[in-house]
């Protein structure tokens, strides 16, 4: 999986905007939207979010995670924790790079929070690969991966898995096809 | 004006069981990511499949009598763009794996009952022929040139499968207990994998787990 | 970008690396005369093999001459899987330029231990244990995006085959976190058949 | 040694993983000729008494399965490179790639090219769905891109032509476009 797939699955989860425009309820195969009443928020998934940002008919809230004061205190307690600690969106580093990108101008002190983010991001990928070197030296047949977000257990792959499935191959002899030709002699 | 566009919420997909087309939206995105991720092929899930292609179809035609300046039809066209990506990413990735391991699957898909087998009737029939023009081609250009005792494609021999000794992340959609994973032994205390934990093991472990809905490849 | 299903190496019949691993050679005693193949001994002009020769096979040769029900030849572990051997990789495998042991040193070795040699478990041990070493190494280099030729031309074929998946994937998410992903891009097929089809027209 | 033209085309391959090198016919004739050499010794071998000479059949047996071997699995990857192309250039394959396969290996595209159609129109309960499209997942209805080659005209699904000419840009439905920019005839342009 790239990471235009996580982003497209990202893209799913909702945010709120406020709208300039009325209109009634929307019924998606995915769920029914609005209604739409200027200037008062409403839910949609980002990916529609971005589209009407993208042309002026919305204004973005960005999710109540996304300011300095939440994410320095996400960051202290990822840097206090020994473990992985949740984090606030299951797609924390997608949605924020999405909505920074079109909605900068409805986000207040993006600048900071880019910042801010970079460092959650960089101390949980320090964090990774001290679980993957472990992973590698014990050999673990099985990791627990609790509160990894999809595009951190994306940035581990397929190097990772695959790595680990030579590992096991070349512990448990030579996978399903013993492919050295057949040695039964027929005339 | 309906905004609806006049199609029904609620889908029958078999005679007792009555569900959301939401609901078949997401069977649709956990099959696509399991099969994305499974390294051999998993049923197929035709009634979803036909299901969504009635449903965009019919959207389709819907927003053809509108007028197009409506903001909801590119909010539909959108939707639409996104439903046919994972459709189109969910059978191209069977098809890719139908193409590889063809012998295989079409092997082991003999022996199950019909409405057990994995493989749709339009795959079956793309397997077969895949099948066939390959080993055509093998006896075309070499095998009938070779001597008597090396002539025949070998199948058993020749076949190739796919690793199930594969390394797959998942996340647990409902707790499995009891589980005892490959390369385990007898001293080892049997895992549980609780409600929505995440894990990283071997596929061949929990091969019928993910079969059977209760863990989701991520 | 490509979405083709992606898995992991494991040798079938037409995998090119096994066909290759196969043909690396090993030393090896006749131990049933063999009529009419002096041939395969290019140091003797001798119309037979006769026994007690010893002379160097490809390895899908020799295999299937040792399994026989009276064995033709007996097989002598290559060097850089002997005991000795063993224990300088043991010491610090990440330093060794496995490239010069041998390109296919992990596939060649598993394909040794099948000849139940009674060093069998432990060169499985040793190629487990190098790899294990080697591998932290090697996600460092992909992680950090090494290019230096001269590192990465000390890995073994499949340890180059990792780090090349892993490299590619570091690459794509770093351009992912600086740019996004929203670009559609001509096929790398497509792209390297225009431009070796631009080198022709220029020459 | 045996099995030396064998390994020769299995080399070949290996050198150059993203071309079809020309098929190699010559060799390929090698390849089969000495299998049937190692046969007809083998046979005379064992007409005369019984293990006469044991071991020289067995060395000939697996030089004949060894050469099997590296005949299949050089078709065998040269048709995987010729599906993906199937893929990536689309239904027609560029002449300069197409003069390096032999006939059989037309015809197996050929043949490729008509199952996979059938299988992509019956998809769906025969909606039909081409699915060497939507390769990437879908942003904007609209993209901007620019034309780097003349193409001519070029219809798109609701039936609209557009005249593609080298070097202008345009603002296309992102679906018809999908299948120019991978074939590197309309370069996807984001800012």
């Amino acid at each position: 999986m790239n990471s235009a797939e996580t982003e497209f699955i990202a893209e799913k989860e909702l945010v709120s905007i406020v709208p300039n425009f009325n209109y009634e309820v929307i019924y998606l195969i995915s769920g029914d939207i609005g209604p739409f009443r200027a200037g008062l928020p409403v839910k949609v998934p980002i990916w529609l979010a971005m589209s009407l940002k993208r042309r002026q008919k919305c204004r973005i809230v960005p999710p109540r995670w996304m300011n300095v004061e939440d994410l320095e205190e996400v960051k202290k307690q990822e840097l206090n924790e020994r473990f992985f600690t949740k984090m606030p969106s299951e797609h924390y580093m997608v949605e924020a790079h999405l909505l920074l990108s079109v909605a900068a101008d409805d986000i207040p002190r993006c600048e900071q929070i880019r910042t801010i983010l970079k460092d959650i991001w960089d101390i949980r990928m320090s964090k990774l690969r001290s679980s993957v070197d472990q992973i590698i030296k014990t050999n673990a047949i099985h990791a627990r991966l609790d509160h990894l977000t999809l595009m951190e257990i994306n940035s581990i792959r397929p190097l990772l898995p695959h790595a680990l499935d030579q590992l096991f191959r070349l512990q448990n002899g030579r996978g399903p096809s013993q492919a050295s030709g057949s040695q039964a002699f027929t005339q | 004006m309906d905004s609806s566009f006049g199609l029904d919420n609620e889908v029958a997909l078999s005679d007792d069981e009555t569900v959301t087309v939401q609901q078949v939206l997401e069977t649709l995105e956990n099959a696509w990511l399991n099969e994305k991720f499974s390294p051999e092929l998993l049923p197929h899930q035709t009634d979803i499949v036909d299901c969504m292609f009635e449903q965009i179809s019919g959207m389709e035609e819907n927003l053809e009598k509108v007028d197009q300046s409506d903001i909801r039809v590119e909010i539909h066209r959108m939707e639409l763009d996104r439903i046919r990506y994972v459709l189109s990413s969910f059978l191209r990735t069977r098809l890719e794996k139908i193409e590889e391991f063809c012998t295989h699957i079409i092997e082991e898909d003999s022996t199950r009952d019909p409405d057990e087998r994995y493989l749709s009737p339009g795959e079956k029939k793309f397997a077969e022929e895949f099948q066939n023009n390959i080993e055509q081609h093998f006896e075309r250009v070499a095998l009938r040139h070779m001597p008597l005792n090396v002539q025949k494609y070998d199948r058993q021999l020749m076949k190739v499968e796919p690793n199930l000794k594969s390394y797959v992340f998942l996340r647990a959609r409902s707790t499995a207990e009891g589980l005892m994973l490959e390369g385990m032994d007898d001293t080892d205390e049997p895992l549980t994998m609780v409600k929505d934990s995440q894990h990283m093991a071997l596929y061949s472990g929990v091969a019928s787990l993910v079969k059977n809905g209760t863990l989701q490849l991520i | 970008m490509e979405t083709r299903f992606k898995h992991s190496y494991c040798p079938n019949y037409f995998s090119l690396e096994d066909i290759l691993a196969t043909q690396e050679r090993v030393l090896c005693k006749v131990e049933k005369s063999v009529h009419g193949l002096g041939c395969l001994d290019q140091s003797t002009e001798n119309e037979d093999l006769v026994v007690g020769t010893t002379l160097q096979l490809p390895f899908w040769l020799a295999f299937p001459l040792s399994q026989t029900r009276v064995r033709v030849v007996s097989v002598e572990l290559p060097k850089i899987y002997k005991e000795a051997f063993r224990e300088v990789l043991t010491a610090d495998a990440s330093i060794v330029d496995l490239s010069k042991l041998g390109r296919y040193f992990y596939e060649f070795g598993s394909h040794l231990t099948k000849l139940n040699h009674r060093d069998s478990s432990a060169i499985n041990t040793m190629l487990m244990n190098a790899f294990k070493d080697r591998l932290r190494v090697l996600i460092d280099w992909a992680q950090n995006l090494c290019t230096d030729i001269s590192k990465v031309q000390r890995l073994d074929t499949l340890e180059k085959e990792l780090y090349l998946e892993g490299f590619k994937a570091r690459k794509e998410l770093i351009a992912w976190l600086s740019e996004g992903s929203s670009k559609m891009c001509a096929s790398e097929m497509v792209v390297n058949h225009k431009k070796r089809k631009r080198a022709v027209v220029d020459i | 040694m045996f099995g030396q033209k064998g390994l020769e085309l299995i080399k070949e391959l290996n050198r150059t993983p993203d071309v079809l090198p020309p098929f190699n016919d010559d060799v390929i004739r090698q390849v089969l000729e000495e299998m049937n050499a190692l046969f007809e010794q083998n046979r005379m071998d064992l007409d005369k008494e019984k293990d006469a000479n044991y071991a020289g059949v067995h060395v000939r047996h697996a030089s004949l399965e060894r050469n099997r071997r590296c005949l299949l699995a050089y078709l065998y990857n040269r048709i995987n490179k010729i599906r993906q192309m199937r893929w990536e250039f689309g239904s027609i394959i560029p002449p300069e790639i197409k003069y390096n396969m032999c006939e059989p290996e037309v015809q197996w595209f050929n043949n490729y090219n008509k199952i996979l159609a059938t299988y992509m129109r019956g998809i769906g309960n025969k909606h039909g769905l081409n699915l060497t499209l939507d390769r990437q997942p879908p942003k904007e209805l609209y993209i901007e891109v620019r034309c780097l080659e003349d193409y001519g005209e070029y219809e798109m699904d609701n039936g609209d032509v557009v005249t593609l000419r080298k070097g202008n840009m345009y603002l296309l439905p992102r679906g018809p476009c999908e299948q120019l920019i991978r074939q590197g005839i309309l370069q996807h342009i984001t800012d």
